[in-house]
């Protein structure tokens, strides 16, 4: 099953089972069922309830606190996650001040969709990974979609948080399928909500990467323990803030990889909490691997220079292992 | 601003209750203003001076199960729903009893099915989800957003509005048309209209620029009803900001201030039933001094 | 689409350069689709087939001391305003001569006073900054801003259409009004009318239902005249989407495409000059067949 | 000279000298001068080029950058920072992006100020200190006023770049004195656009701070030495992002101070820098000191326990020092 299918069905299924779920977003209903195809069939069940909205990130991210401070669940399809930056005020200064700026807690229960990254040429507005700059707003939490995490699992624990999430969703992953990683690496899950992709053998250090950038960070894995014997661990966290992660026991290295362009990148802040707790135990800094400091451009050659691949994994590592 | 002295001429002010709300919501504001100028409060505060009748009227046509979205001069709003100063006084003053513990203070107040917040134009979209809301689940109940007339530069009153017609929404916005925001005067701050705004996207307008309660709710009843059918309504209250902005920060020259004062309801009020408004607006001053007194001497919140 | 097929009626195509430019806007179109069809373009497109007309009659209408901002469907305006069939190809195709290095793409592209982004609605605000520029350093020169009739979803546009009358900026707001927005019909994304969008912030507003570039300047010409004055104007065209949104992703029922394939200018001045239209089509297809197979060899830019 | 009026003065010599220069922004013009009065008299000296606005942040974000395109340079006024979220898109997506995604670099040149910070019981969403959500934004430079740079070779700088730059101004920093520190402390510029306040002897340690939390950082550093004889040196860079800072030779500890609610903080990104550049010379990793990951409440009490204030600092210095 692949990914968009997977996200597709666990849609069909919330819908099912939440009779008060609306989803809102432009150009999401039937026959065209989302710019991405994420919600095909959906309005067909649910007519009522799921709603093509005109071009308006701001004002449906609007109308999904509305309802979710009436008490429905909510989710708001952002065609690019590009554009959710038209969403940020109503992200950041209502839905997740609601939570708590009234002195009691109130439930809000809404999911803000991102499909989010590059590689498909669509240019600078529409290929970003804009993860970083939703990082530390009181009350938002913040998910990927990641390979190895069932999404109605994931849909479930956002709207159990009660809190405004977003969810970012690599547009690159949709068409990859579930839960394959390539012998001999095995798929387990390390803690709730975070996968591991590993060898028996003691791990030389620790990768640490979104569901986005997942499959190019396993390419490096396999290909560093073919050409350079050096045996990485992956961890994947399906919730990117706030963030729990464990480090496994003896990590003297970590590298986190992420798609986002240089500066402020969510790397940063996992490096900040792992340097706290693990100060004495690292070989050295944690090392961030995300893509250039730069617009990312439409041409091929010039896209793929920009962003973060398999190679620059394989690169960093090595060089930070072997110097 | 299109308030005329005649509206002085056949003066009738409301009966009791509607008066006494008035005298409540006037003597409150007019307390916040002396307990700033005396230094026991502290941020900042926007008052209602003048603006009182808005919500007074509103609230004889909203009913208990309906919306509420409040603004940044929220409190004329909330009184008239809750009837609650000392609440009210308590948050803005961080005191045991806060209706939101303090957190939210004068422009962030929440309480059942009232809500208000301090960002210009947020509300509107909200309302609107509030609204697909009720249309679903209480079919007849409808909710009602205070904004001013600056707030009509912010575009997500315009995606709300459009939402709003398109889904058929019970959604009442009222605008308290003071004629300024801040400091800037309408003319610098909107071209056209608000008939017009409201026309761009086939929503029902209704113009008021009475200041008499009952004549108000008379001339609103049909289009309110109208609303909770599904027929969104942009209710324009033409309205006098007696007071500055916020604390001492009225730039507009005395000339137009008196002439806003001419209107007030307040001295047509008092001149027009003296007897039934001195007993009412001490009743009203004697409660908000035993609230203000009881709420000064709490601990915080 | 309120396009008739009586607007076949009477058909004169225009004169040789405009039906030219009509002309290879169509075949460079064509050629694009073609291209992604054969897997040697990536990336995302928006052709203007059908739509070719509107930027080449607003060509007639500007100067070149004039700014245009153009949106994602934007080839036929950047074609018409600098007929650089080349630059633009490499461009999509990121090859050498790119006039934006390969970096913008068929969505983002900059040159002398031509720009377009591929964010619905940024651009109006923009263009109100420019226009704000050229009222003060280049009085007479205006800022021309197309845009889609599903972009009206945006606050934005509003927020900017307040300013540009309240400031009176020569601001040119061209909607290409083709009912249809990605896959969402303008019945399910707009209430009201671009007319009374327009009348809203008290600016002017022509509709033009013709799809004759001389009719169209005629109508035009006074009111774009008059935007040099300081009078923003929104000059709507009702005008056909004969192809997908993008690639492939055309969700209407055939009979709608057939009725709007029906008024079609190609097909209409096709059969109305069949002489003249053959030698400068052929010519058209000629000039762009050569550019694409000349681009296509190129190394990357 | 206070602050708000070098700001001022600031201003009125920008306006005089760049005749091209526009400043734009909710009640800017006179006899309003603005909601904090820092462009008191701009409007009557310069009535074509000051412009008070409708409240559209959007809007006039973007008109700032329409002038930007056409060769001017504009200045907006957002109120509040807390309402720059409403020009998220026009910074993010437009402004920063046309600097170079046009394939050749365009001149940019516009500022968008924007008055943070709390303290002043304005409440949730009038006292957010958001700078560390616009970093890392490609062709976008952040700065924060201080009051130990003259803010019109701040702004003299930030025009320079070519490039969109948001200068946050802390409401708090207004009404405190240019250049003052308290004795025995010397202030002198550590490197260009970096002040610097020390003492002759050796520090313990090097605090990084804002302007905003200049003083704040100040005070600690004087209790500090006066109870606990602990020695710091503070370190106040005017640009936040890109940051160029240079560690004193022989630094081992490092802690970073802001205003900023916690989580993803902009001392995340310092300290990034930092452990990857002198990692064996620090003694542990670089401590990060903030308000607390929350809304910023009215109330003065239930505000004050949310933000960082001298004692917060005091007592982590203090203990991340002594145990
Ligand atoms: C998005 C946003 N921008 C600016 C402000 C600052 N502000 C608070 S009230 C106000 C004026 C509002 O005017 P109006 O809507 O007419 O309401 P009035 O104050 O007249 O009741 C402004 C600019 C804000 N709160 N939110
Ligand atoms: C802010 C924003 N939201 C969504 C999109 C995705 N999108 C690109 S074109 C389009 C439809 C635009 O419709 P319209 O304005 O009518 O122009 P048309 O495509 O019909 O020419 C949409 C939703 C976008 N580019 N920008
Ligand atoms: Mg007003
Ligand atoms: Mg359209």
């Amino acid at each position: 099953m692949r990914v968009v299918e997977n996200l597709n069905a666990a849609l069909h299924e919330l819908m099912e089972r939440d009779p008060e779920l609306y989803l809102l977003g432009e150009d999401v209903v039937d026959p065209y069922g989302g710019a991405f195809k994420v919600t095909k069939g959906l309005s067909t069940r649910f007519p009522d309830r799921v709603l093509s909205t005109p071009i308006s990130e701001n004002a449906i991210t609007g109308v999904a606190a509305g309802l979710a401070l009436a008490g429905n669940s909510a989710i708001v399809e952002i065609m690019f996650g590009d554009f959710v930056t038209l969403a940020f005020d109503q992200l950041v200064n209502f839905a997740a001040k609601s939570v708590s700026m009234y002195g009691a807690p109130v439930p809000m229960r809404m999911v803000v969709r991102c499909p989010v990254g590059g590689g498909r040429g669509y240019g600078p507005t529409h290929s970003q990974s804009l993860q970083k700059h939703f990082i530390g707003v009181p009350g938002l939490a913040l998910y990927e979609v990641s390979p190895f995490r069932d999404n109605a699992a994931v849909l479930a624990e956002m709207f159990a948080r009660q809190e405004p999430c977003v969810l970012f969703e690599d547009k690159v992953l949709y068409t990859r399928p579930m839960n394959e990683v390539a012998a001999p690496f095995r798929l387990d899950e390390q803690s709730p909500g975070v996968a591991r992709v590993s060898l028996d053998e003691r791990p030389d250090c620790v990768v640490i990467a979104p569901g986005g950038v997942a499959h190019r960070a396993m390419a490096a894995m396999s290909s560093l323990l073919l050409e350079e014997e050096i045996v990485c661990t992956l961890l994947v966290p399906s919730r990117l803030y706030p963030l729990g992660l464990e480090l496994p026991p003896g990590t003297r290295r970590v590298f986190v990889v992420e798609e986002s362009t240089g500066g402020g990148t969510w790397g940063a802040e996992v490096a900040h909490q792992i340097h706290r707790a693990h100060w004495d135990a690292l070989d050295g800094p944690v090392t961030l691997v995300h893509s250039a400091d730069s617009v990312i451009p439409t041409a091929p050659h010039l896209e793929s220079a920009v962003l973060v691949d398999a190679s620059t994994i394989h690169r960093v590592i090595r060089e930070t292992l072997r110097g | 601003m299109m308030v005329t002295t005649e509206a002085a001429a056949a003066v009738r002010p409301p009966g009791d209750e509607d008066l006494s709300l008035l005298l409540t919501i006037r003597a409150f504001e007019e307390k916040l203003l002396d307990l700033f100028g005396r230094g026991m409060l502290n941020g900042t505060t926007h008052t209602c001076l003048g603006q009182e009748y808005v919500p007074v009227a509103m609230e004889g046509l909203l009913e208990a199960r309906d919306h509420v979205f409040s603004n940044h001069r929220g409190h004329g709003h909330y009184l008239a729903r809750h009837r609650d100063p000392e609440g009210l006084l308590a948050e803005i003053m961080g005191r045991r009893g806060a209706v939101c513990a303090g957190v939210g203070g004068s422009q962030h107040i929440r309480r059942e099915r009232y809500l208000s917040t301090g960002v210009q134009g947020e509300s509107l979209p909200v309302a609107c989800g509030v609204a697909l809301h009720l249309r679903r689940t209480e079919p007849g109940a409808l909710a009602c957003v205070y904004i001013g007339d600056g707030t009509f530069g912010e575009g997500g009153v315009y995606e709300a509005l459009n939402l709003a017609a398109l889904w058929r929404l019970p959604l009442l916005v009222v605008v308290e048309n003071n004629g300024i925001a801040q400091s800037t005067p309408i003319a610098r701050s909107m071209a056209g209209s608000i008939a017009g705004r409201a026309a761009a996207f086939g929503v029902e307008h209704r113009r008021i620029e009475s200041m008499e309660v009952d004549e108000i709710r008379a001339q609103l009843a049909d289009a309110v009803r109208a609303v909770r059918e599904g027929a969104p309504l942009v209710a324009e209250f033409v309205t006098p900001r007696l007071g500055p902005h916020s604390k001492g920060d009225d730039t507009r020259p005395a000339e137009e201030i008196a002439r806003l004062r001419a209107v007030d309801w307040y001295a047509r009020y008092a001149e027009a039933e003296p007897e039934r408004f001195q007993r009412l607006d001490r009743e009203a001053r004697a409660a908000v001094d035993a609230v203000a007194e009881d709420v000064v001497a709490r601990e915080p919140s």
